[in-house]
């Protein structure tokens, strides 16, 4: 099969898996099969992609003009490569870790849970493939869209309150700034195709550029750049395999890798670093690290406190993007990786705990390491990947994102960067510490019988924990394709 | 002299105000037809005076003279057309309001508001 | 109504001329003032002014609403039908030229035809309202 | 194609008129009209093909040649405005049967399919005359029978709402009658480009702007712009489910249409734009249309009022780019019509099906209608999405226009107003898909999906919100086509 048609599958495959899971609604067992046969055959498909981009070759796939300069087409580039890779391993482990939660917590319409997965997903890898802003845009939209349901599962009043959160946010960041700069580069360049080098190159002020670029940062909502940032913690209402492949991984990489796209092949790193609105929107992101690092302290529901790093954490790739250089991008880059591998793992934790336990307070979780010390452990390897500290894989990223803000002369922004694994360290290993040496207080009993989760989620967060590991120790592929967006 | 010339407009100004008044200002839906008519008159006034000529005739054509003065008969023709407009629209003017009467009981445009605000 | 014996007496008197007044605007009108309106609205108040004399059960029985209704949609169909008939012999919409063997017949018929068309709608309309304002009965006191 | 099409294009539904009337059986009825819709659609689309490929068709009525003599002249702005309105009417004709069967007494169907068809009759001829008052005496025509098929309404308020109507529509058409008038008597011409060449000649004389004027206002009115716009909440939410989706996705575009007619062809950019200075009255009210207009329909406990509110908001995007008066305003606001008719026509039509199965259009009797109506809901929530203008569907595609065509002359406040509007889209939209989706179904449970005549028309224009949302060569290359013939630039 051709490498351009292999784009357009990537796109259909999981569509296809969505159309398959609900045909198969009466039947859990293929239903559940199905979707993980779709997820091995996207993950694939993507893993072949590989080659040919390494090779330099572009696969691209246009496959409608929609008005007169403006198409809906896909295209394969490093970048989006790598996300797609990440976004798509990770859903043949989640929906892993999916059969054991839904059916340990009994949920409720899982057929419908399915199939806006898999919907969601292949607007994920819409926004990886997408060869302009029109069609990021468009999956971008699709991807607010179709994890609406997701967010709102539970068709509580608490779940609608947040769903109209997580849409009021996402779609006012996205229609109010987003759209207009999107429509304001068309009118300024004349395209909107992502070229390398970027489009906007003496087509406008630097002034009016640098708007745009401000424009752009909030606009994506997804990235969570405070103050745009509340829709995440809200979205946490939603089932934890859904807080974990989107809003750890999918939603949330989508946001700040449209950042990254529109720094690199939009704007261009040599622009970037003339406009006065780079080094704000670097402090903005800085501002972001620290301050959701703080709030993470006063959380002590585990999956509030994981929204908050993760939002924290996003602005690492933000911040990447607005060094406006080689290693910032790199950094930024295999952040969205490590980042993934890293969060996802908390977050099976804390749906395992959630499944075996019922608990969901950090407070009350002294002593579970005990009886479920595969999962704490695991925890334990995500949370040092994310603070950053070998031998997990997030040292990596940091190391470079270190780099870029000395190439770029903020050597106050390498100090938060410190100053914010230090906040990490802290609020991240208190889970793990509590879970192995926590005493319960006085008196308080805790009911007998808890044991591990059901083995198809511990067996995912020990996949998981393992690529943690040995990304530390091999970070070589996820380095080389991130470089190659950015030639030396 | 010059504004009293044109007395044929200030007619028409006349009415059109009187019509558009009474539309305005009567809550009775049957007299707001008839502003309403008052105020269409107005404007067939206006389309036939424009046409009319100081001594022009009927635009027959009659063998043998010549150099008749007549009367240009567009407007008339034009007006004739919104003569029947105007008939059908009081026809389903009137006709609502008969039946708007056999729904609320009234033709008091307070009156029906204040039905309506009860639902 | 029934021992008005003046009004019933005069209507008699009057209501053939007024329908015959309003033929005479009819046929007369492609050569003078007059027309097809004029005459349908005149042909009307003839047999409105016999409904208001003879009441509307006497009307009814002479001339039921339905075949009001169906005058008015006949005429239309004349009206337009004129147009088409020219269509179909060559010429464009309304072009009476090639009704007839030359122009001038052409355009008195074509004139003549839809005039005709525009009488029969016109005075089917105008019953139709008398009737659907008549025909009501006050629903409460 | 048959060099009379253009004239055919309106006798044909007006032969079918009197037909539907006497035939008398409401099936058969319902036929003909269904056969002159159909009709009316299939000669406007040869017609649209003809004007793309070889240019502009004039028809002189009688074979009296311009100026003296009527002409239909059809060209590439008008030929799209006829496609918008005979499409809309052959996709709403098959909707009407089972709705009407249901809503309208047996022996008043006939009268309903004439009244509908005359609308639709007089919709197309104002768009296709060539003749000013012409275009008047279509409009009443169009205009009565809208009143007549208004007042079909079940609720006793459709006959308050089309009193309303009927008041203000003509004081609208009277107006446009003394702006006609007064051009006459200036220029003693009727024809529309006998006007054009004869008004440059007597700016200067203070009756043409006394005329402009009254023309502007009149056929505001019509179109329902902020805050001309009284008449239209009520007149949508009262009438039968098939005239509101008909009315809502034609009426006011084709008094959009007029009002393009009127300020570009016949009075000219440069007078209407420059001595004028119309932008600055069009604009703020447009933009005061899309703000208030949308905030008023997020407090409408009526979906078919939340939606006729959201139509004022929607012609002033309408309002707003023809007020730009460049190509790509002008563009934007003529791709708007043609993508509002679309996106209106399907929500509608959807509320139609509510009404059908519940009775009922107030938010709270849709609650659980995700489930017990699923393809409805789901026709409702397409065609939200599009009225937001989220992209891949139509909607998108005119706020892409219209923001590009503000940030093109640099305004770039409208453009931001223009998506404020959007987000207040969102708003409503989903007050309603919440009540559907998340509340339990009132009622003893009775409540089946609408049935598939009512469900196959609404889909189809559902499917044509997203089919022109993905390729969009087609309109937005026609719209651009026509807003260079208006401008008198290009092509």
């Amino acid at each position: 099969m051709s490498p351009s048609a292999l784009v357009g599958l990537a796109v259909a495959l999981p569509l296809a898996g969505a159309g398959l899971v609900l045909a198969l609604g009466k039947w859990p067992n293929l239903r559940e099969a199905a979707t993980l046969a779709t997820g091995i055959a996207l993950f694939a498909s993507v893993v072949s992609l590989l080659g040919p981009v390494r090779a330099g070759l572009r696969p691209t796939l246009t496959l409608m003009e929609v008005v007169p300069g403006l198409s809906l087409g896909f295209q394969a580039e490093p970048l989006g490569l790598l996300f797609a890779l990440v976004a798509s391993f990770l859903w043949v482990v989640t929906s892993l870790y999916s059969i054991g939660y839904m059916r340990g917590h009994h949920e409720e319409h899982q057929t419908r849970f399915y199939t806006f997965f898999a919907i969601s997903i292949a607007s994920a890898m819409g926004v990886a493939f997408s060869a302009n802003l029109f069609t990021l845009f468009a999956f971008y939209e699709a991807l607010t869209l179709c994890t609406f349901p997701l967010v709102t599962h539970h068709g509580t009043e608490k779940a609608r309150r947040a769903g109209r959160i997580y849409l009021g946010i996402l779609l006012t960041t996205s229609v109010a700034f987003q759209l207009l700069a999107i429509i304001w580069t068309w009118q300024l360049a004349g395209t909107l195709d992502f070229r390398p080098g970027g489009i906007l190159a003496g087509t406008a002020s630097k002034g009016v550029l640098s708007v745009l670029l401000v424009l752009f940062v909030f606009g994506v909502g997804k990235a969570a750049v405070m103050p745009f940032h509340r829709w995440l913690p809200a979205a946490m209402v939603a089932p934890t395999p859904v807080s974990a492949l989107l809003h750890a991984v999918a939603v949330v990489k989508a946001g700040v890798f449209t950042i990254l796209k529109v720094a690199v092949y939009v704007f261009g790193l040599d622009l970037m670093g003339t406009l006065a609105a780079t080094p704000w929107m670097a402090w903005v992101a800085a501002t972001t690290i620290i301050l959701a690092s703080l709030v993470a302290f006063t959380k002590d529901n585990l999956k509030a406190r994981l929204a908050y790093s993760t939002i924290s954490q996003l602005s690492y790739i933000v911040l990447g993007a607005m060094l406006a250089n080689r290693w910032g991008i790199i950094g930024g880059g295999m952040h969205i990786a490590m980042h993934a591998f890293g969060k996802i793992t908390l977050f099976f934790g804390a749906g395992a705990v959630l499944v075996a336990a019922h608990e969901t307070e950090i407070s009350r979780m002294h002593g579970l390491g005990r009886t479920m010390p595969i999962t704490f452990g695991a925890f334990f390897i995500g949370a040092l990947s994310i603070v950053g500290v070998p031998p997990a894989g997030g040292a990596w990223s940091k190391w470079f994102l270190g780099l870029g803000t000395l190439e770029a002369g903020q050597i106050w922004l390498l100090a938060v960067l410190m100053l914010s694994s230090l906040l990490t360290l802290v609020y991240l290993l208190e889970v793990p510490a509590r879970a192995f040496f926590g005493m319960p207080p006085e008196g308080e009993v805790r009911p007998e019988g808890i044991h591990e989760a059901p083995w198809p989620s511990v067996l995912a967060l020990v996949i998981t924990a393992v690529v943690t590991l040995v990304l530390f120790v091999h970070p070589g592929p996820v380095f080389d394709l991130v470089s190659l967006v950015v030639p030396r | 002299m010059k504004i009293l010339g044109l007395y044929n407009y200030w007619i028409v100004i006349g009415l059109m105000m009187i019509g558009f008044y009474t539309m305005i200002s009567r809550g009775n839906l049957v007299k707001k037809l008839v502003g309403l008519s008052v105020f269409q008159t107005s404007v067939m006034i206006l389309y036939i005076s424009m046409g009319k000529i100081l001594g022009g005739t009927a635009p027959i054509l009659i063998e043998g003279r010549e150099n008749v003065v007549y009367t240009n008969p567009i407007p008339s023709v034009l007006i004739l057309t919104a003569i029947v407009v105007g008939v059908a629209t009081l026809a389903v003017g009137l006709a609502l309001v008969v039946r708007i009467k056999e729904a609320y009981g009234t033709i008091e445009e307070d009156e029906i508001h204040e039905q309506d605000d009860v639902m | 109504m029934d021992d008005r014996v003046i009004l019933r007496v005069g209507a008699k008197i009057l209501i053939p001329f007024i329908l015959l007044f309003a033929l005479y605007v009819q046929f007369h009108g492609d050569f003078g003032p007059g027309g097809g309106f004029q005459a349908g609205v005149i042909f009307a108040a003839g047999f409105i002014l016999y409904a208001l004399v003879f009441g509307l059960g006497a009307a009814k029985a002479v001339l039921p609403p339905i075949v009001a209704h169906t005058c008015a949609a006949i005429g239309v169909m004349v009206y337009a039908g004129t147009g088409v008939v020219t269509l179909l012999l060559g010429g464009n919409f309304l072009d009476y030229n090639v009704l007839a063997h030359n122009a001038e017949h052409g355009q008195e018929w074509g004139i003549f035809s839809v005039e005709t068309g525009v009488l029969i709608t016109v005075f089917g309309v105008m019953v139709a309202i008398f009737y659907a304002f008549a025909g009501r009965r006050r629903s409460e006191p | 194609m048959s060099p009379h099409l253009p004239v055919l294009q309106v006798v044909v539904p007006l032969l079918a008129a009197p037909v539907a009337a006497l035939v008398r059986r409401p099936r058969l009825s319902w036929l003909v009209a269904f056969l002159a819709a159909l009709w009316a659609f299939g000669s406007a689309v040869t017609l649209l093909h003809h004007v793309l490929s070889v240019g502009p068709i004039s028809y002189h009525i009688g074979d009296w040649a311009p100026p003296w003599g009527i002409e239909y002249r059809v060209d590439q702005v008008n030929a799209f405005v006829l496609v918008i309105v005979s499409g809309i009417a052959a996709v709403v004709l098959p909707y009407a049967r089972a709705s009407v069967e249901w809503e309208i007494e047996n022996e008043r169907i006939p009268l309903f399919y004439t009244a509908l068809i005359l609308c639709m009759t007089g919709l197309l001829g104002i768009t296709v005359t060539g003749d000013v008052f012409n275009v008047f005496v279509f409009l009443e025509i169009s205009s009565l029978s809208a009143y007549a098929l208004i007042a079909m309404g079940q609720d006793r308020r459709a006959l308050t709402a089309a009193y309303q109507y009927l008041i203000m529509g003509s004081v609208g058409a009277t107006f446009i009658v003394i702006g006609i008038g007064l051009m006459y008597v200036m220029t003693g011409t009727l024809n529309m480009a006998d006007l054009a060449q004869r008004l440059p000649a007597m700016e200067a004389n203070r009756t043409i702007p006394v005329a402009f004027a009254f023309l502007t206002v009149g056929i505001s009115l019509k179109l329902a712009l902020f805050p001309l716009h009284l008449w239209l909440p009520n007149a949508y939410a009262y009438a039968p489910s098939t005239v509101t989706a008909f009315i809502a996705s034609t009426a006011t575009k084709v008094a959009v249409y007029m009002l393009l007619r009127f300020i570009f062809t016949v009075f000219g950019v440069a007078f209407s734009f420059d001595v004028m200075n119309l932008d600055r009255i069009l604009t703020p009210l447009a933009l005061a249309a899309i703000v208030f207009m949308s905030l008023s329909a997020i407090y409408q406990p009526n979906v078919k009022r939340l939606l006729a509110y959201s139509s004022v908001a929607q012609i002033g995007y309408m309002v707003l780019g023809i007020s730009l008066a460049s190509v790509l305003g002008v563009a934007a606001g003529i791709l708007h019509l043609f993508n509002h008719a679309l996106i209106k026509g399907a929500l509608f039509m959807a509320m139609g099906c509510v009404m059908y199965r519940v009775g009922s259009v107030r938010i709270e009797a849709m609650a659980g209608l995700g489930r017990t109506m699923p393809f409805t809901m789901a026709a409702f929530v397409v065609g939200g999405l599009s009225l937001i203008g989220v992209p891949l569907t139509v909607g998108f595609i005119s706020k892409l226009y219209l923001v590009r065509a503000a940030l093109e002359q640099g305004m770039w406040p409208v453009a931001v107003l223009v998506l404020v509007g959007s987000l207040l889209a969102v708003i409503y939209v989903w007050k309603v898909v919440e009540v559907a989706y998340f509340r339990q179904p009132i009622g003893d449970g009775s409540i089946r999906e609408a049935p598939l005549s009512l469900l196959i028309p609404t889909w189809v224009l559902v499917l044509a919100n997203i089919w022109f949302g993905i390729d969009a060569k087609l309109t937005a290359g026609v719209a651009i086509r026509a807003a260079q013939a208006l401008l008198g630039v290009g092509s």
